[in-house]
C-alpha cells in the first residue's frame, strides 16, 4: 500500500526538475538587461493606475462556494460507489437521496439567482 | 531512526513551519498560500498513516476548494485599513502565552498516558478498506444518519452562505 | 523474444534483477526503480510535447486551409526545435512588484500538474506508474493543482489583467470540475473501483458504450479545464491582454504552453483510459507492446477530436460558459449518477451474472432517454423564455449588393 | 515505525499554532485560517487514533470524513459572514465588529 504511494512521492520530489531545470538553463543562456520601462507592468502601454488589488464582484465567491459544497458532497459518494456491489437496496437509495438533496440544493441556488454571472 | 521516521520529521517540520507562517504573515494571500503548504503536509501525513483516501480527499477539498475560497474571499475584502495596520491585536502576547501553556499542558497530559508510545498494529483482513467505509456510510446501523445530516448541513451552509454574502446591501 | 513482446516490462524486470543483484536493500531498489520511472515518464512527456506542438500546428493549418510549418526539416518537423532555441535565448523579464518566489513557482507547478497525471495512467498491462487504490480521485486532486498554478500566476504578477484573467479562468475551471467529478463518479460506479487499472480491467464493454453521457460530460469539462477554445477565456486577447500569462516571458511563458499542449494529449489519454478501454484491444493481453500501440492510437483519436473542437468553435462568453455548466451539465451529471446507480443495481438484482453487453444496452437506452429528456427541458425553457434579442433597430450591415442592384447601377 | 506520540505532538503543536492565530490576529479571515489549522490538527488525531489504536473499527474513518464536511460548511458560512460584514461595515478587523458586544 505504501509502496504504491512511494512512486507518487518520488514523482512529487522529482517532477519539478522537468520544467524547472530548463528554466534555469534558459536563465543562463538568455540575456539579462533590465531597465525601468521594460520592467514596468504591462497594461497595453498605458501606465498602470493605482493598486493591482482591484475590487472583485461577489459572484466569484458564489461560484467558489457552490463548487466547494458540491465537491465535498460528491467526494462523499466515492466510497459509496466502490461498495456498490455489496450495498443493500437501502444503501443505494440512501446514496440516491443524497444526490437528490444535492439536486435540490442546486435548484435552490438557481432560484436564488446565485448562478447568474451578471 | 528509520527512513520513515526521518521522513515524518521532515514533513512535520515543513508542516509546522508553514502553519507558523500562516498565523504570522501579514499578507493574507501569502498566508493562504502557506496554508496550502500546511494542508499538503497533512495530506502526506495521511499517506504515512495508510489512509490514502483521506490524502486525496484532503487535496481535493482543502487545496482544491477551501484554499481557493479563501483566496477569493481575501481578494473580495480589500483591507481598507491597509497593510500598514497592525496584523496582531494588543493581546497577542497573552495569546502566545495561552497557546504555549496549552501545548505544555497537552504534552504533559499525553506523556502520562499509557498508549503514548503505541506502534501501529499490522493490517489484517479485518482492516476496513474504502469499500467498508462506503458500506458503513449508508448502512442503517452504521453512519447513514450522519451521512445524510452532513448533506443537509452542507445544503444549509450553502443556502445560508449565499443568502448572507449576496443579500442586498 | 520476451523483449519484443513487452520491451518496457522486460527492461523493468531486468533492471530490478540487476539492482537486486548488487545487494541493495529492497526498499532502495524500489526507490531507484521509482525514480527511474519518474524520469522516464517526465522526459517522455516533455519530448513528446515537442512532437505534439508540430502535430497541433499541422492539424490547425489543415483545418484553417493553410499549410503550416514546412520550411525547417521534412514537413517542418524541425520547426519546433528552432522555436525551442529561440525561446531558450529570450530574456526573462521580471516586472516590478511581483512576488518572486510565487511568480517563478507558477509555471513549474502548471507543468507538474500535468506530468503527475501520468503516474496513474496504465500504458499497457505491464506498464503503469503506480496502482494506488484511489487513482480516480488522484486525477481530480492533481487537476486542482493546475487550478492553483493559474491562481498564483495571476496573483503574483502584480498586473490587473493577469489577476482578472486568472480569476475568470479559476472560476471557469472550478465550475467545470463539478461535472468532471460527477462523470468520474459514474465511471467509478460502473467499475466498482477507484483504481485506474481496475477501471481498465472492468471495461469488457467500453464505458463509452455503457455511459456515453459521462463520456461527453468528461470530454467537455476537460476541454474547459485546460482552457482551450471554445473555453479559452484565459487568453481572450481582445479583453485581457493574455490573461494570467501577461507578465511571463521567455521559457517561463513557454512552460505554460508546454503544460497546455501536454495537457490536451493527456486528456486524450485519460478519456482513453476511462472510457475507451485503455490499452485493451486485440492481442494486447499476450503482447503488451500492442497494448501501448492501441493506447496511443485511441489517445490520438480523442486528441484529434479535441483539436477539431478547438479550431472550429468560436470563444464563448463567460456567463454562457458558466450557465452551460451549472444549469445543464451539473444537473445532467447528477441525474446520470442517480439513474445509473438505480438501473445498475436493478440489473444486478435481476441477474447477478448479467451479460456485459446486455447491461451496456440497458444503460445506453437510459442515457439516450436522459439526454432526450434534458434537451426537451432546454427546448421548453427556450420557448417559454426566448433568448435576449438586441434592442433597437437592426444596425446597417456591410453586405455585398445583390446582383439585380449591380446591374441597375451599371445601367 | 513511527510511535503514536509523534503524531499527537505534531497535532497538538498545530492546534496551538492555530489557537494563537485565532486569538492574536485582527483580520477576520486570518482568524478563520487559524480555525482551519485547528480542524486539521483534530483530523490528524482522529486518523492517527484510528490507525494506531483500533484499525478494525470504521468509526475513525467515518468521523474524519464528517470533519471534512463540517470544515467545509464552517469555511463557507464564516467567509460569507465576513464578506457580508465587509459589504455593510467596510471592515474585516475583528475588534471593530463590536455591535453586539454590550
Amino acid at each position: 500500500m505504501l509502496n504504491d504511494w512511494l512512486f507518487v512521492g518520488v514523482f512529487f520530489l522529482l517532477a519539478w526538475i522537468f520544467p524547472g531545470v530548463p528554466i534555469l538553463i534558459a536563465r543562463f543562456l538568455s540575456p539579462n538587461k533590465p531597465n525601468a520601462i521594460k520592467n514596468d507592468t504591462y497594461e497595453c502601454g498605458v501606465e498602470t493606475v493605482g493598486d493591482t488589488w482591484v475590487q472583485f464582484k461577489v459572484q466569484y465567491y458564489n461560484f467558489a462556494l457552490t463548487f466547494l459544497i458540491f465537491d465535498v458532497e460528491i467526494v462523499f459518494l466515492f466510497p459509496w460507489a466502490i461498495a456498490f456491489d455489496q450495498l443493500p437496496i437501502f444503501g443505494v437509495f440512501a446514496g440516491a437521496i443524497f444526490v437528490l438533496i444535492l439536486m435540490g440544493e442546486l435548484l435552490g441556488a438557481w432560484r436564488k439567482g446565485a448562478l447568474e454571472w451578471a | 531512526m528509520t527512513v520513515m521516521q526521518i521522513l515524518f520529521l521532515l514533513i512535520g517540520l515543513v508542516t509546522l513551519a508553514a502553519s507558523v507562517m500562516v498565523v504570522s504573515t501579514r499578507n493574507m494571500v501569502r498566508a493562504a498560500l502557506y496554508l496550502i503548504v500546511t494542508l499538503f503536509g497533512v495530506a502526506v501525513l495521511y499517506v504515512l498513516l495508510n489512509a490514502g483516501f483521506f490524502a486525496v480527499v484532503q487535496v481535493v477539498i482543502y487545496i482544491g476548494a477551501i484554499s481557493i475560497l479563501f483566496i477569493f474571499a481575501v481578494m473580495l475584502t480589500r483591507d481598507v485599513t491597509g497593510l500598514q495596520a497592525a496584523a496582531f491585536n494588543r493581546t497577542w502576547l497573552l495569546a502566545a502565552f495561552l497557546a504555549l501553556v496549552l501545548f505544555g499542558g497537552l504534552f504533559l497530559a499525553l506523556q502520562g498516558w499509557s498508549g503514548f508510545e503505541t506502534v501501529p498494529p499490522a493490517f489484517t483482513d479485518d482492516t476496513p478498506t474504502i469499500r467498508d467505509l462506503g458500506l458503513a456510510l449508508v448502512s442503517p446501523d452504521g453512519y447513514v444518519i450522519p451521512f445524510e445530516v452532513a448533506s443537509v448541513l452542507l445544503v444549509a451552509a450553502m443556502i445560508g452562505a449565499i443568502y448572507v454574502a449576496w443579500g442586498r446591501k | 523474444m520476451a523483449f519484443f513482446v513487452d520491451p518496457i516490462g522486460f527492461i523493468i524486470f531486468w533492471l530490478r534483477g540487476l539492482l537486486s543483484g548488487w545487494g541493495l536493500a529492497p526498499g532502495v531498489v524500489e526507490f531507484i526503480m521509482d525514480a527511474l520511472g519518474v524520469i522516464a515518464i517526465g522526459s517522455f512527456g516533455l519530448g513528446f510535447t515537442i512532437f505534439l506542438i508540430w502535430v497541433e500546428r499541422k492539424i490547425s493549418a489543415r483545418i484553417q486551409g493553410r499549410i503550416g510549418p514546412n520550411r525547417v526539416g521534412p514537413y517542418g518537423l524541425l520547426q519546433t526545435f528552432a522555436d525551442i532555441i529561440k525561446i531558450f535565448t529570450k530574456e526573462h523579464i521580471t516586472p516590478r512588484g511581483v512576488d518572486v518566489a510565487v511568480y517563478n513557482l507558477a509555471p513549474v507547478l502548471s507543468v507538474m500538474a500535468v506530468l503527475l497525471l501520468w503516474a496513474v495512467i496504465p500504458l499497457a498491462s505491464t506498464v503503469v506508474g503506480t496502482e494506488i487504490n484511489v487513482g480516480v480521485l488522484y486525477i481530480v486532486a492533481v487537476g486542482s493543482l493546475g487550478t492553483l498554478a493559474i491562481l498564483i500566476a495571476g496573483w503574483s504578477s502584480n498586473n490587473k489583467f493577469a489577476l482578472l484573467g486568472a480569476f475568470r479562468t479559476v472560476a471557469q475551471m472550478i465550475s467545470y470540475e463539478v461535472p468532471m467529478v460527477l462523470s468520474l463518479l459514474t465511471v467509478t460506479l460502473l467499475a466498482r473501483s477507484m483504481s485506474v487499472t481496475q477501471v481498465v480491467a472492468a471495461q469488457d464493454v467500453w464505458f463509452i458504450l455503457v455511459s456515453p453521457l459521462a463520456f461527453l460530460i468528461f470530454l467537455v469539462s476537460s476541454q474547459a479545464e485546460m482552457g482551450r477554445a471554445p473555453f479559452d477565456l484565459m487568453e481572450a486577447e481582445s479583453e485581457l491582454v493574455a490573461g494570467y500569462q501577461t507578465e511571463y516571458s521567455g521559457l517561463k511563458f513557454g512552460m505554460f504552453f508546454v503544460g497546455e499542449f501536454l495537457h490536451s494529449f493527456t486528456v486524450g489519454a485519460l478519456v482513453t483510459t476511462l472510457f475507451l478501454g485503455g490499452w485493451r484491444g486485440p492481442g494486447a493481453e499476450q503482447y503488451p507492446i500492442l497494448g501501448i500501440f492501441w493506447f496511443f492510437l485511441k489517445s490520438f483519436v480523442i486528441y484529434f477530436i479535441t483539436l477539431w473542437l478547438r479550431f472550429s468553435l468560436p470563444r464563448l462568453r463567460i456567463d454562457h460558459i458558466l450557465d452551460y455548466n451549472w444549469k445543464y451539465l451539473v444537473p445532467l451529471g447528477l441525474m446520470l449518477v442517480v439513474l445509473t446507480a438505480v438501473l445498475d443495481k436493478w440489473l444486478f438484482m435481476v441477474n447477478p451474472a448479467i451479460n456485459p453487453w446486455l447491461r451496456a444496452l440497458a444503460q445506453l437506452a437510459m442515457n439516450a432517454g436522459l439526454f432526450l429528456f434534458a434537451n426537451f427541458l432546454v427546448e421548453t425553457r427556450n420557448r417559454r423564455k426566448p433568448l435576449r434579442q438586441p434592442v433597437g433597430a437592426p444596425r446597417p450591415v456591410a453586405r455585398p449588393p445583390e446582383k439585380a442592384s449591380i446591374t441597375e447601377k451599371a445601367a | 515505525m513511527i510511535p503514536l506520540s509523534w503524531y499527537l505532538i505534531l497535532a497538538a503543536a498545530m492546534f496551538c499554532v492555530g489557537l494563537y492565530g485565532v486569538l492574536a490576529r485582527r483580520n477576520a479571515i486570518a482568524i478563520l485560517l487559524g480555525i482551519e489549522l485547528m480542524l486539521n490538527a483534530v483530523n490528524i488525531n482522529v486518523v492517527a487514533f484510528w490507525r494506531y489504536l483500533n484499525p478494525e473499527n470504521i468509526a475513525g474513518q467515518a468521523f474524519a470524513l464528517i470533519v471534512f464536511a463540517v470544515a467545509a460548511a464552517e469555511v463557507a458560512v464564516g467567509l460569507a459572514l465576513i464578506i457580508a460584514l465587509y459589504r455593510r461595515r467596510n471592515t474585516i478587523v475583528a475588534e471593530e465588529i463590536d455591535l453586539l458586544k454590550w
